[in-house]
């Protein structure tokens, strides 16, 4: 038990996937213009991480590892990554039109988020079991939600500063995520 | 006692209502030239009466309201009307506008004045007179007091405040008004609430102003209305604020007084309601304070229209030093450029700035988001957010942020330590939302006509594809007949001949014109031509052109 | 693999066909933008075509002339885009408003401008002269070349005290800098 | 239309199929292609790390080969079994290294081989990963500093107990001021195998050669 | 863009400049940032980057004319699936060292926007050479700025550069390690995360700094850059 | 010639400066006479940094010197950054930390008023995350010292990083903070570690006082108005919250409240630093959220994570929620939400 919260604790601050692990810095800085957008994304991609997480483990130990096929293991992660991005439209698109409103345009988005394939192979690195994985998968979605959000905040806020020209737009948007990359090494050491 | 309530925030300003408030009002002399302008109220301009060399009364209409928001404007003195044509006003622009300007003859014959018995009047004929008279807020917003003084909501009008407070520093008028004449404002009052028929009147004074709140406490004895005495706290005589301290009720955000049951008025409104019913006088004198860098500061009874250069003059003449004028209190009021500019029913102070009164401000700094301007603010609202949104131009965001519930009464900048002009910003902002909120309801008017225009295109293509094949049908059948030969349509001919005609003439009356105007540079120069006058008619097309916006309803 | 490579392509093929786009909710976005000039300076027909156009990623929101840096950048929000002033080079506000005015004098009443004007705001009838409703003319000179004898001019419209507008502050620290 | 959507959903599955069998098969080769390589390499960089702190020229045998899984154990600080690596000459043990985890470093566990002669004394000590602060507790990595070198010759019987400490604790092993939270998780981690190794001496020479996976 | 107007000119200019991938159109970042610690280990990966494009555009645009349009993202990913892996074993065959360093970073690659978006933007519109050139550049150009990165971090980091040169090239590589300032006291933040995005940040504002002096129109909005009082001396 | 004409007399963005950088002096003094005279050695080459810093960053941007640069901002700046760094650091530590806070956290954003984080706080964490063993070395309080430094030693150790005679060892020690995270790895109880001769009556020797002086000036900002009460109260009352509950579960692991308000930056933090008008919300729930975010993070980094102070780390971890807590806690504005007719 509490070595899942430490997993999830781990996860979302300690070594945050965007600013500690560095993945999923495509989507971080595409989509934290506004806030609005931010937080649509942050739930998409938490629903896709958390599913991907789980079910590549299950191909991985059910698939690849007993016929020994480690090899490709890339591939058929991402050919489950781009089925449940796939499968996710469809039903909340079906299902839930409202919700389809919300996340549908960054469902697509997704695919290229390397996060979603980083945090399966870091589970294989790291040996995790399934709920280990699904709890892994579930933080670094919930790390990312959370920066990205506070991010796509504070860009809202950059929008009327004084920024010098050169600086102006993505460069003091990576300054911004350099400096609160450096406020989250203050969590080091929390999870050993 | 009645309990007082609260409003958020608020300043306290140096009053420097003591160089003003000792001397009683002084009746201003009548100077040789009055230049009214049309434009006094909010609402539509008033449409001139009167044309050029006309003689006028005194008292005499020389402007009638247009429409339902707008009031009349009054000769000030009997005399000739001069000129009616744009001339310098008290405006934060700077622009001119249309004015007439009479030369007073110095008999000062009055129109024929008439009371009326407001008790047994109907009550709208009673609002027709103040419209007529052109009683409008002498409060700062110059709103139409016949349109106000109708207790137009369902639930009707629990309290009408008397706004006494006089919260802006330097200006006395409304306080020597209440201590001399408080007597005339509580008649003005009683019309009023016999217009409005409230359950309550309350009248609201600061209490740095003991003598005028003695004085209207006893004139309104055995009337039951009640004189309040609030904190010396500005805004607190803005409306809004005002109603709250009194009656705790807060004016909900967008809508007026009136959806809570209240009405609220100046004292000076007041006054001009009673000279207007009871004596048959329109508004053509108002008292101004006269104040800051002059000799002698004071209150004088002024004609409307007298120009400001000679209102300095009433007070001993501006002291060396002056720097400017300030049109209104130091905390809302304005700059004036143009001292030829005539005294209008708004303009109740007239301060002489010198940079030992009113040192210049520093130059902003950024805003360091302090939170004292937020402190201040009596709106509760968030003005350096405000500010931020509005100096970069972020209008979606300023307005989320209730930029329209500013009241502009600059505590916020008064208290700024960065020195920002918040208020400026928020002028600029709001008047940035409000031009394109406007372009967009043109452009979407505009989008209409545009899809009717392809509609009917559309349709009359339809019609015309149908008449053709009922032609052709009936062309067929009458092919023998004609012979195949290569004249066309003898209709169209005959068009194009006539178009080629006109088309001929126009050329020639243009040439001929071009000829008398020598030299056109300017294709906006060059199409007015064709008018005898090339001058006038080159005004016409840009009154013209300038007349597109204001009649876009607000 | 295959197993996974068959499942995917039957998936892929049959959503595709089942969710061909659908209308685009977007043009309607970026329609509202657009100042409804329907003056063609932005290479389309009108606006809604250059709204169709933009929606679909086939124009650069940075078109519309009339409409100046303001309306590109609402555009480039909505899109979620780098801004791009208009014109490319110099920023450039919205062109300050004008607004057709016939001479009347010199009118000779042959409805070519009724007829080009996209909003319908030019009223006659044939021979007669012609006049401009103002208020709703957007300012788009397509009627100018249409008049065969040059009576139409363009106005701008003059700043007054009804249409004036509070400026942007700035304040000048010169002595200090 | 519902057999045209299914006529065109298996084209394109054949479409991708396809694909993805020719895609496979290309994997397949390469793999197989590659794999000894890996091998190879792998076990070339383990001897190179081995022979950091057992000299090659001491030992005669396939050290790789030689291997065995030992259960997990506190001492070694490990959960899952680990392969100890078994260095004999002429038949004779000579050394084993052991794979030992310090599980208390200042930032999480810090992973090291320890290789101990048959007679107990310490051949050499090698951090493998560690996450300590870089600049401060990165010392004990041998690509920073050679301090890793003081464990060389040490052994149960040179000192007692209470020397495996830290100068600051009292003990007999330096360490760099303001970092003594890294050094003592290390002295203490190759503290405790010395002591496993003293314990299962005989065990460790002995178990079969299972040549675990590396 | 038809067959007969590429011009490679154009080709090299976007891909190293204009929209170069890793400054400007801001994809691919992860690998950017992440490996980036040292210029080995950066322009390593861009090269991996570059070389996995090279092929997929090229094999993306033999088949473009196979793939019906539904299914063309799958198959694209499939192919840069495999190309990645291929590379993957080959590294792990045969710089194993580096191929540790990098780590996830690798496989990672088949993730990377830039390689799906050339496939889809460039490749399966356009012949094999100019797509496999195309590729190439735009690796490349990610390549050049990881290596910008890499060198700027790594002499701010450690005082070195092309330290761990080592492991892409073998141990006789080591004499090439530059050692910019000898006795530095190694400026941690630089090699971690911090340092990654602050120094990405300056490189782009460097980029918009050469730009904006080049097209002399740097006009920017006085709203922005100057303070509430615009400075207008 | 705008409206309003009168503006308040009695405030400028520098006077406010000023009344912060003279609320820091009766620390200062106790920091003097504590630990001796290398703290004025720190402070000078900060603020020479910063105002070179400040004054090349307005040159670059073209801004005008004159209104800018004495503001006092900047110096402030240098000041709370100095106070925070063990002073007989190398001089280039702390030239580094305060030329990265003023180009890197403040200029780069747009100068005062624009920054997003906490410039002092930024260039704090840069120098801890780069040179952690300069960073954890503190000067031992002087009547502890063997060897107390004099002024000109410690001039000398500043530019030359040696001292004549002794080792640095000699004259720093860990830190109260420090010694107590350590000691109780080594399960040591807390009352035991508390018996070391660095511990105070309930802080750190000496170091309890200039938390007190802190406290002093912070109380004296507030009386002034230049502060609200809000961020401090809802920082430290966290702070004690946390630290009750702790210590009540087990005392000996978990020091007592009383302890963690007085060590470390907590009363700095509290006063000066959380307080930050630029990088700190500025509605009245915004701030509370704030301060009791800030003392959340800053007990669990003090006492679970791997720093031994969190001050900085959660005022920046807090920074960056601030644009989305000022967004969320706007306060009613008024005829908002009225019960309308
Ligand atoms: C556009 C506008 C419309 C108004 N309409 C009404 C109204 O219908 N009834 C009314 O009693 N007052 C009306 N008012 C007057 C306001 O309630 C208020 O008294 C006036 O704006 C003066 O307020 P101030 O001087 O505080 O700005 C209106 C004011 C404005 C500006
Ligand atoms: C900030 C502010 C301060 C005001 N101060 C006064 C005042 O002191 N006395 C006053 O009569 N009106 C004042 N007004 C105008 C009132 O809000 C309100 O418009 C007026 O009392 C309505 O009366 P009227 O229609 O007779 O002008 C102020 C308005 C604002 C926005
Ligand atoms: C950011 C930071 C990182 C640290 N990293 C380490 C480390 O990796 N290894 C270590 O032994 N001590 C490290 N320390 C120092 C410990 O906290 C502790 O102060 C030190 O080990 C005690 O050493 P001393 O007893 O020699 O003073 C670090 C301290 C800080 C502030
Ligand atoms: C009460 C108060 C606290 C301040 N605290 C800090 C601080 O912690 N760090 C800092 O760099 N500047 C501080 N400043 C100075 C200034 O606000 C800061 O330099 C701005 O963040 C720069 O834009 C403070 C100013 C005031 C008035
Ligand atoms: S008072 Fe001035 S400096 Fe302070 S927050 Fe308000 S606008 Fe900003
Ligand atoms: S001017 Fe507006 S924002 Fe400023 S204090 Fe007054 S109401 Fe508030
Ligand atoms: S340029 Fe603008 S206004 Fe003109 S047609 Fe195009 S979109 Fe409409
Ligand atoms: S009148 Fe002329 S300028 Fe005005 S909208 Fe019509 S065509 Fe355009
Ligand atoms: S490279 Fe990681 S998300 Fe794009």
């Amino acid at each position: 038990m509490e070595n899942y919260f430490l997993i999830l604790i781990g996860t979302v601050l300690v070594n945050n996937i965007v600013l500690v692990k560095i993945l999923g810095l495509c989507p971080f800085m595409g989509v934290s213009k506004k806030l609005g957008a931010a937080v649509g994304m942050g739930a998409a991609t938490t629903f896709v991480l958390t599913l991907a997480s789980g079910l590549s483990y299950l191909v991985d130990h059910h698939f690849l590892i007993p016929n020994d096929l480690g090899y490709l293991r890339t591939l058929s992660f991402i050919v489950v990554i781009a089925a449940i991005v796939q499968f996710t439209e469809m039903f909340i698109r079906k299902s839930s039109p409202m919700l389809y409103q919300v996340l549908g345009i960054y469902l697509p988005l997704i695919t290229t988020n390397c996060a979603v394939l980083g945090i399966p192979l870091l589970n294989v690195q790291e040996n995790h079991n399934f709920i280990e994985s699904l709890l892994f998968g579930f933080g670094g979605a919930i790390g990312f939600t959370l920066v990205l959000t506070l991010f796509a905040a504070m860009r809202e806020r950059l929008e009327g500063a004084a920024i010098p020209a050169p600086f102006r737009g993505s460069a003091i948007a990576m300054v911004t995520a350099g400096l609160l990359s450096l406020a989250f090494l203050g969590f080091a050491g929390l999870v050993k | 006692m009645r309990t007082l309530y609260k409003f958020h925030g608020g300043v306290h300003p140096p009053e420097h209502k003591e160089e003003s408030n000792r001397l009683p009002i002084a009746p201003a002399p009548l100077p040789k030239r009055l230049t009214v302008p049309l434009r006094q109220h909010i609402g539509n301009p008033a449409i001139p009466v009167v044309k050029v060399g006309d003689q006028v009364l005194k008292g005499q209409m020389i402007g009638a309201a247009d429409g339902f928001i707008s009031a009349a404007v009054h000769a000030p003195a009997s005399g000739t009307v001069s000129a009616i044509e744009p001339h310098a006003v008290p405006h934060p622009s700077g622009l001119p506008d249309l004015c007439i300007t009479i030369e007073a003859d110095g008999e000062e014959r009055w129109i024929e004045r008439a009371p009326l018995d407001y008790r047994n009047a109907d009550p709208d004929a009673v609002r027709l007179r103040l419209r007529d008279a052109g009683v409008v807020g002498l409060g700062g917003a110059v709103f139409p007091s016949h349109v106000k003084l109708n207790p137009g909501a369902p639930a009707g009008i629990k309290t009408l405040v008397l706004n006494g407070a006089e919260c802006e520093p330097w200006i006395t008028s409304d306080d020597r008004l209440m201590r001399e004449r408080a007597a005339e404002v509580v008649e003005g009052i009683k019309i009023m609430a016999h217009l409005m028929r409230p359950e309550e009147v309350l009248i609201g004074i600061e209490d740095n102003k003991p003598e005028a709140a003695a004085a209207m406490q006893a004139a309104c004895r055995g009337t039951g209305y009640e004189v309040v005495v609030v904190p010396t706290l500005y805004p607190s005589g803005g409306e809004k604020q005002l109603i709250k301290l009194l009656t705790g009720k807060e004016v909900p955000a967008g809508r007026r007084p009136v959806n809570i049951g209240v009405t609220c008025s100046n004292t000076g409104t007041a006054y001009t309601v009673h000279r207007a019913v009871n004596h048959g006088e329109p508004v053509i004198s108002r008292i101004v304070t006269v104040t800051g860098n002059v000799l002698e500061p004071r209150n004088f009874e002024t004609l409307i229209g007298t120009p400001i250069a000679e209102i300095v003059q009433l007070a001993g003449g501006a002291r060396p030093g002056t720097t400017h004028y300030i049109m209104g209190g130091p905390m809302m009021g304005f700059g004036l450029d143009n001292l030829n500019a005539p005294l209008t029913k708004a303009v109740n102070c007239v301060i002489s700035a010198s940079p030992a009164l009113f040192p210049p401000a520093p130059p902003p700094m950024p805003c360091i988001r302090c939170g004292r301007c937020a402190q201040a603010c009596p709106c509760e609202l968030q003005p350096q957010e405000l500010f931020w949104f509005s100096h970069s131009r972020n209008f979606d965001k300023a307005r989320a942020y209730n930029l329209f519930d500013c009241i502009e009464c600059g505590a916020c900048s008064y208290v700024c330590p960065s020195h920002i002009p918040l208020v400026s910003y928020y002028r600029f902002a709001k008047s940035e939302i409000a031009t394109r909120d406007m372009e967009k309801k043109l452009a979407e008017q505009a989008r209409e006509r545009f899809e009717l225009k392809q509609q009917r295109l559309e349709r009359e293509k339809q019609e015309k594809a149908a008449r053709f094949a009922e032609k052709a049908a009936a062309a067929a059948a009458a092919k023998a007949a004609a012979a195949a030969s290569g004249v066309e349509d003898p209709e169209a001919a005959a068009k194009k001949a006539a178009i080629q005609a006109a088309v001929e003439r126009a050329k020639a009356k243009k040439a001929e014109a071009a000829a008398k105007a020598e030299g056109a540079e300017t294709p906006a120069e060059k199409i007015p031509q064709g008018d005898s006058d090339p001058l006038r008619a080159k005004a016409r097309a840009e009154s013209y052109a300038a007349s597109t916006e204001n009649n876009t309803d607000s | 693999m295959v197993f996974l490579g068959i499942v995917l392509g039957a998936v892929l093929g049959y959503a595709s066909i089942r969710f061909k786009v659908e209308g685009n909710p977007l043009v309607e976005k970026v329609e509202a933008t657009l100042p409804q000039t329907q003056c063609g300076q932005c290479g389309y027909a009108g606006c809604r075509p250059y709204a169709e156009a933009v929606a679909a990623g086939k124009a650069e929101p940075n078109q519309c002339v009339p409409g100046g840096d303001n309306v590109a950048k609402s555009l480039a929000d909505l899109l979620g885009v780098e801004f791009k002033p208009v014109g490319g080079g110099e920023g450039s506000g919205p062109k300050p408003r004008q607004v057709a005015f016939i001479d009347e004098s010199t009118c000779v009443g042959c409805t070519a401008c009724i007829k080009a004007c996209p909003v319908d705001c030019i009223i006659g009838a044939s021979k007669l002269m012609h006049t401009v409703i103002a208020n709703q003319c957007t300012g788009c000179e397509l009627c100018v070349p249409a008049c065969p004898v040059d009576c139409i001019a363009m106005l701008p419209v003059k700043e007054n005290i009804a249409n004036w507008k509070w400026h942007y502050p700035v304040i000048e620290i010169k002595k200090a800098a | 239309m519902s057999t045209s959507i299914l006529r065109h959903a298996s084209t394109s599955a054949g479409i991708l199929t396809a694909f993805a069998i020719v895609g496979t098969a290309l994997l397949a080769v390469t793999y197989l292609v590659t794999r000894p390589i890996i091998a190879e390499t792998e076990k070339q960089a383990k001897l190179a790390l081995i022979g950091q702190i057992l000299p090659r020229s001491q030992y005669d045998n396939d050290i790789i080969k030689d291997a065995a899984l030992l259960p997990p154990s506190a001492e070694l600080g490990n959960k899952e079994p680990t392969p100890v690596y078994r260095a004999s000459k002429q038949g004779r043990p000579y050394a084993a290294v052991l794979e030992v985890v310090a599980p208390d470093g200042y930032s999480g566990k810090i992973r090291m081989i320890v290789a101990i002669k048959a007679d107990g004394v310490v051949s050499g000590v090698r951090v493998v990963t560690h996450n300590e602060t870089p600049g401060l507790g990165d010392y004990i990595d041998i690509a920073k500093n050679a301090w890793i070198r003081i464990f060389e010759g040490k052994s149960l019987s040179k000192y007692p107990d209470r020397d495996w400490k830290v100068k600051k604790d009292g003990g007999k092993f330096e360490h760099m001021a303001g970092a003594t939270v890294t050094p003592r998780a290390v002295v203490k981690a190759v503290h405790k195998s010395l002591k496993y190794f003293n314990a299962n001496r005989d065990n460790i020479f002995s178990l079969p050669a299972d040549s675990p996976h590396p | 863009m038809s067959d007969s107007t590429i011009s490679y000119k154009e080709i090299i200019w976007n891909g190293l400049w204009k929209n170069n991938a890793g400054i400007v159109a801001l994809l691919g970042l992860c690998p950017l940032l992440a490996v980036s610690s040292t210029v080995v280990n950066g322009v390593s990966l861009g090269l991996a980057t570059a070389l996995v494009m090279a092929c997929s555009n090229g094999a993306v645009s033999v088949v473009r004319n196979w793939v019906p349009n539904e299914i063309r993202i799958p198959v694209f990913i499939l192919i840069i699936a495999v190309l990645v892996t291929i590379i993957q074993l080959a590294m792990n065959a045969y710089m194993q060292p580096l191929y540790l360093v990098l780590g996830i970073f690798v496989p990672l690659i088949v993730v990377n926007c830039n390689v799906l978006g050339r496939a889809e933007a460039f490749a399966s519109k356009n012949p094999v050479l100019p797509s496999m050139v195309d590729g190439f550049v735009v690796g490349f150009g990610l390549t050049l700025t990881l290596g910008v990165l890499g060198a700027m971090r790594e002499v701010f980091g450690k005082g070195t550069l092309f330290s761990g040169i080592d492991l892409a090239l073998g141990e006789s590589a080591r004499q090439f390690v530059i050692t910019v300032f000898p006795d530095y006291q190694g400026f941690l933040f630089a090699i971690l995360p911090p340092g990654a995005f602050l120094g990405l940040g300056l490189i782009i504002a460097g980029k918009n700094w050469i730009d904006q002096r080049a097209s002399k129109k740097a006009q920017m909005q006085p709203a922005a850059d100057l303070p509430p009082s615009s400075v207008t001396a | 010639m705008s409206a309003p004409h009168v503006l308040t007399p009695d405030r400028s963005v520098s006077t406010i400066m000023l009344m912060v950088l003279g609320a820091l002096v009766p620390a200062i003094c106790a920091y003097y006479y504590f630990f001796g005279p290398a703290i004025l050695i720190s402070l000078a080459l900060a603020s020479v940094t910063a105002i070179a810093a400040e004054a090349a960053m307005l040159r670059l941007r073209k801004y005008p010197l004159k209104f800018f640069l004495f503001d006092g901002s900047a110096l402030l700046t240098a000041w709370l950054l100095a106070l925070s760094i063990p002073p007989m650091a190398p001089w280039w530590l702390i030239v580094a930390g305060t030329a990265f806070a003023i180009i890197v956290a403040k200029h780069l954003y747009g100068g005062l008023g624009n920054n997003l984080f906490n410039p002092a706080m930024v260039g704090f964490a840069v120098l801890m995350i780069s040179f952690p063993a300069f960073m954890t070395q503190w000067p031992a309080p002087l009547m502890l010292s063997q060897h107390p430094v004099g002024f000109t030693e410690a001039l000398q150790y500043y530019f030359s990083g040696t001292l004549s005679g002794v080792k640095l060892d000699a004259v720093t020690m860990a830190t109260p903070l420090d010694t107590l995270k350590t000691q109780l790895q080594l399960q040591h109880a807390v009352s035991d570690v508390q018996q070391m001769p660095i511990f105070g009556a309930f802080g750190g020797k000496g170091s309890e006082i200039i938390a007190a002086m802190y406290l002093l000036g912070g109380l004296f900002l507030w009386q002034k108005r230049i502060i609200t009460w809000h961020i401090p109260v809802s920082f430290l009352a966290t702070l004690i919250l946390i630290a009750a509950v702790f210590y009540g579960i087990d005392g000996s692991r978990y020091a007592s409240p009383l302890f963690h308000l007085f060590t470390g930056g907590a009363m700095l933090g509290a006063f000066f630093i959380a307080t930050d008008y630029v990088t700190s919300p500025t509605t009245p729930r915004g701030k509370l959220i704030f301060g009791a975010g800030v003392g959340l993070l800053e007990y669990l980094i003090r006492v679970f994570g791997g720093y031994p102070d969190g001050i900085a780390f959660s005022v920046l971890i807090m920074n960056a929620a601030v644009p989305l807590i000022d967004a969320y806690t706007q306060p009613r504005v008024f005829g908002h939400n009225t019960k309308a007719e």
